[in-house]
């Protein structure tokens, strides 16, 4: 039933996307003469979505250490690996952008780049969750890493961007100096607002593929014991 | 419309709806070999 | 009087599984416990948890009224596990001398240099422990579980993979202990040693306490009478 | 005072330990001085070559100094001798910060033998730079340091420790080492730290701000 529902709100929210990918059709060809643009439509969304999550994940292993109830583990494992994909999402997107746009796969700038390490630091925390098979034990030393790798983004963004950056300046209107224009920002929004909710079901789904993972692991207890 | 542009823009988009279409596949099938597990073990326990 | 071990409502678990559940006993300053139970009954598990070794799910362990993680209370314990816990890298000396400051022991060298005496390794004092024979290593440990005269020792199956020698210095320290009025909770398997040293038994079966009390004559004759007795058919 | 022992106490047997079996000093020292070799292979020692310089001192270094980081706590699992560590009335954080100041001396050891090397190899003139160069040294290392150790407390327990190891911390040790080539290239083709300040700031920040992270969680690491 519960799984039922969860399918349907999925079904939801990916057609609100769709539909929005319909009005986003709609808009000009080109911006202040950028063409292509409308990538960001998916770009930027995803790459909200990601940090959302990982940011989400830190709190939840806050929470678990101070509470050590494992549903909070499951929530951190699993928005990490679906803000793991958005972020995955992100950086193919904004690379196929930069093909058109500048010519080149890839260049290491500093939203792209401190997105890449971001990915690779949280593809290190999986590697590490996987690694781990008592689950306690697991959501205990994920935690801190959750934490550590939350710090290191901080400290990657801020020093990339005075390394080097070539990024489109501010494009959104919340920044100084950005904004796109009229009506062009809006679909974004609405978008990132589905997309975290598809990011929503996604890791409930996870998390309960977790719970399934911890059954599993007791009742191998169990008869280990017995 | 430049077929350059809608190319890129199409590709661009797609593979953001690749990636989560992928992991949702990919969920569905640790679902699956999940559950077979849960029944094996399920099963390992009564025996004893 | 407060005990010297009180075990509150202590629950472990791995994941969902329950390690150990509601365990709830205390130990009267002066008593020698047997902790007894089958392989995977939670023994081990319980006394990493008294040693301060891993935190209890729920519940609260108290050594003398105090909690177990409190460094005043860490002093106070001596822990002797299942492996040897000494660095081969060191000499016999320097292992002592290094355990001894860490338990802010005043005069730390000489009381390894004493302690060293009693195992029995004085003449080997500054030899590595990597260059020391199995039962050498084995008297090292033991040295260092006593050296800073724990009120409270947690033994961890202490007499399985003993040489003669070691058990001898071994039962000698701990009867000791015992003779001062200090506390010792021991896990084993071999039944009939830590029946003749004991003075209560803790029986464990699948994480929970089966029987809490004192020895009785029946356990010390017969060993598989505690498990026909109290255990699960 | 007694945790000031305590921390002296754990580094001391360290490195005594470290000392007596040189495992992880040799292998680093030998391993950093192929990859300085290995370097000047990749790079052509032409014209604007000194821009590269304090990349490659700074990747050598960091590659040495995962081997020593993975023998941190390793060298506990012999013997189980973390739990007598953790069992003695010695707190979580000073067994971390003992253990570390043992690394962190290992580690400058390492970086001193192999910037004798790096000087010789490629004809780079020291005199004049040496105690800025030592002031970066001394704060990027304590970063390599902490993420290191704290990482090596981490994965102790794990099969696959060696290889978990630098996937783990390379990505976190980014600004670090970001900054540490950025300072030590700038210091080699003598621009002005005036105009680097930023980053002896940020190697500054980094290093606080983990410690701090460091002591409070190391409790959740080392005690189940």
């Amino acid at each position: 039933m519960r799984q039922n529902i969860l399918f349907l709100m999925a079904a939801v929210f990916t057609g609100i996307l769709v539909w929005n990918m319909n009005t986003v059709y709609g808009l000009p060809q080109q911006v202040q003469n950028v063409g292509a643009y409308k990538i960001i439509y998916l770009h930027v969304p995803a790459a909200f979505t990601a940090f959302t999550g990982f940011f989400a994940a830190m709190v939840a292993s806050l929470i678990y250490l101070g509470t050590s109830k494992l549903k909070y583990d499951a929530f951190a494992g699993g928005v990490t690996e679906v803000a793991l994909v958005f972020a995955t999402a992100n950086l193919l997107s904004g690379m196929i952008w930069a093909r058109y746009a500048w010519g080149i796969w890839w260049t290491w700038d500093a939203r792209l780049t401190s997105m890449l390490v971001c990915v690779l630091m949280y593809y290190g925390y999986v590697m590490l969750r996987q690694a781990i098979t008592e689950p306690t034990q697991r959501a205990r030393l994920s935690a801190v890493m959750s934490i550590f790798g939350m710090a290191g983004v901080a400290f990657v963004y801020q020093s990339i961007a005075w390394y080097r950056t070539q990024h489109p300046s501010p494009v959104l209107g919340f920044r100084e100096g950005g904004g796109m224009g009229p009506g062009l920002e809006a679909p974004m929004y609405w978008n990132f607002l589905a997309m975290l909710c598809l990011a929503v079901i996604l890791a409930s789904v996870r998390m309960r593929q977790a719970q399934f993972a911890t059954e599993i692991d007791s009742l191998r207890r169990m008869a280990h014991n017995h | 419309m430049d077929p350059r542009e809608f190319q890129y823009t199409f590709f661009g988009l797609l593979i953001v709806w690749l990636c989560v279409a992928g992991y949702a596949l990919s969920l569905a099938l640790r679902e699956r070999k999940l559950k077979a597990e849960l029944e094996r073990v399920r099963r390992m326990v009564e025996k004893n | 009087m407060t005990p010297a071990l009180l075990v509150e409502g202590v629950y472990k678990y791995f994941g969902d599984f329950p390690a150990l559940r509601n365990v709830s006993f205390q130990v009267a300053p002066g008593s020698v416990v047997a902790l007894l139970g089958r392989n995977g009954a939670g023994k081990t598990t319980l006394l990493r948890i008294l040693a301060g070794l891993s935190n209890p799910s729920e519940g609260s362990v108290k050594v003398h009224g105090v909690a177990a993680r409190n460094a005043e209370t860490r002093r106070k314990i001596g822990v002797l596990g299942h492996s040897i816990s000494v660095y081969d890298e060191l000499s016999a000396h320097e292992n002592l001398t290094m355990f001894g400051t860490l338990y802010g022991l005043p005069d730390a060298s000489k009381r390894a240099d004493a302690m060293l005496e009693r195992v029995g390794l004085g003449r080997v004092r500054d030899g590595l422990a990597r260059e020391f024979s199995r039962g050498m290593r084995q008297r090292l440990a033991i040295g260092r579980a006593f050296l800073h005269e724990p009120e409270l020792l947690l033994l961890d199956e202490p007499f399985t993979s003993l040489d003669d020698k070691a058990i001898a210095v071994l039962q000698g320290m701990l009867q000791e202990m015992r003779d001062r009025g200090r506390t010792i909770v021991m896990s084993t398997h071999q039944i009939r040693e830590a029946m003749e040293l004991s003075t209560h038994v803790t029986f464990i079966q699948r994480g929970q306490v089966a029987y809490d009390g004192e020895r009785q004559s029946e356990m010390l004759h017969d060993t598989g009478w505690l498990y026909r007795t109290y255990g699960e058919q | 005072m007694m945790y000031l022992r305590q921390i002296l106490t754990i580094a001391g047997k360290d490195l005594r330990s470290e000392i007596r079996t040189k495992e992880a000093l040799n292998s680093s020292v030998a391993f950093s001085v192929v990859i300085l070799i290995l370097f000047s292979f990749a790079f052509d020692q032409a014209e604007g070559f000194e821009a590269f310089l304090g990349g490659l001192l700074w990747l050598a270094y960091s590659f040495a100094g995962a081997l020593v980081l993975n023998r941190s706590f390793a060298r506990e699992l012999q013997n189980d001798c973390l739990d007598a560590l953790i069992s003695s009335p010695a707190p979580p954080s000073a067994v971390f910060l003992g253990k570390a100041l043992a690394n962190y001396g290992l580690l400058l050891v390492v970086e001193l033998l192999s910037l004798g090397v790096f000087a010789v190899l490629y004809d780079v003139r020291l005199s004049g730079k040496l105690p800025l160069l030592l002031l970066v040294s001394l704060l990027a290392t304590w970063g390599m340091t902490v993420i290191g150790t704290t990482f090596s407390a981490l994965t102790v327990n794990l099969t696959m420790r060696e290889l978990m190891l630098p996937v783990l911390i390379y990505p976190l040790l980014i600004p670090v080492l970001m900054s540490a080539m950025v300072l030590t290239t700038g210091m080699l083709t003598d621009v002005p730290i005036a105009t680097n300040m930023v980053w002896l700031r940020v190697l500054v920040a980094f290093d606080i701000v983990f410690t701090g992270l460091a002591v409070v969680f190391i409790d959740d690491v080392l005690v189940g």
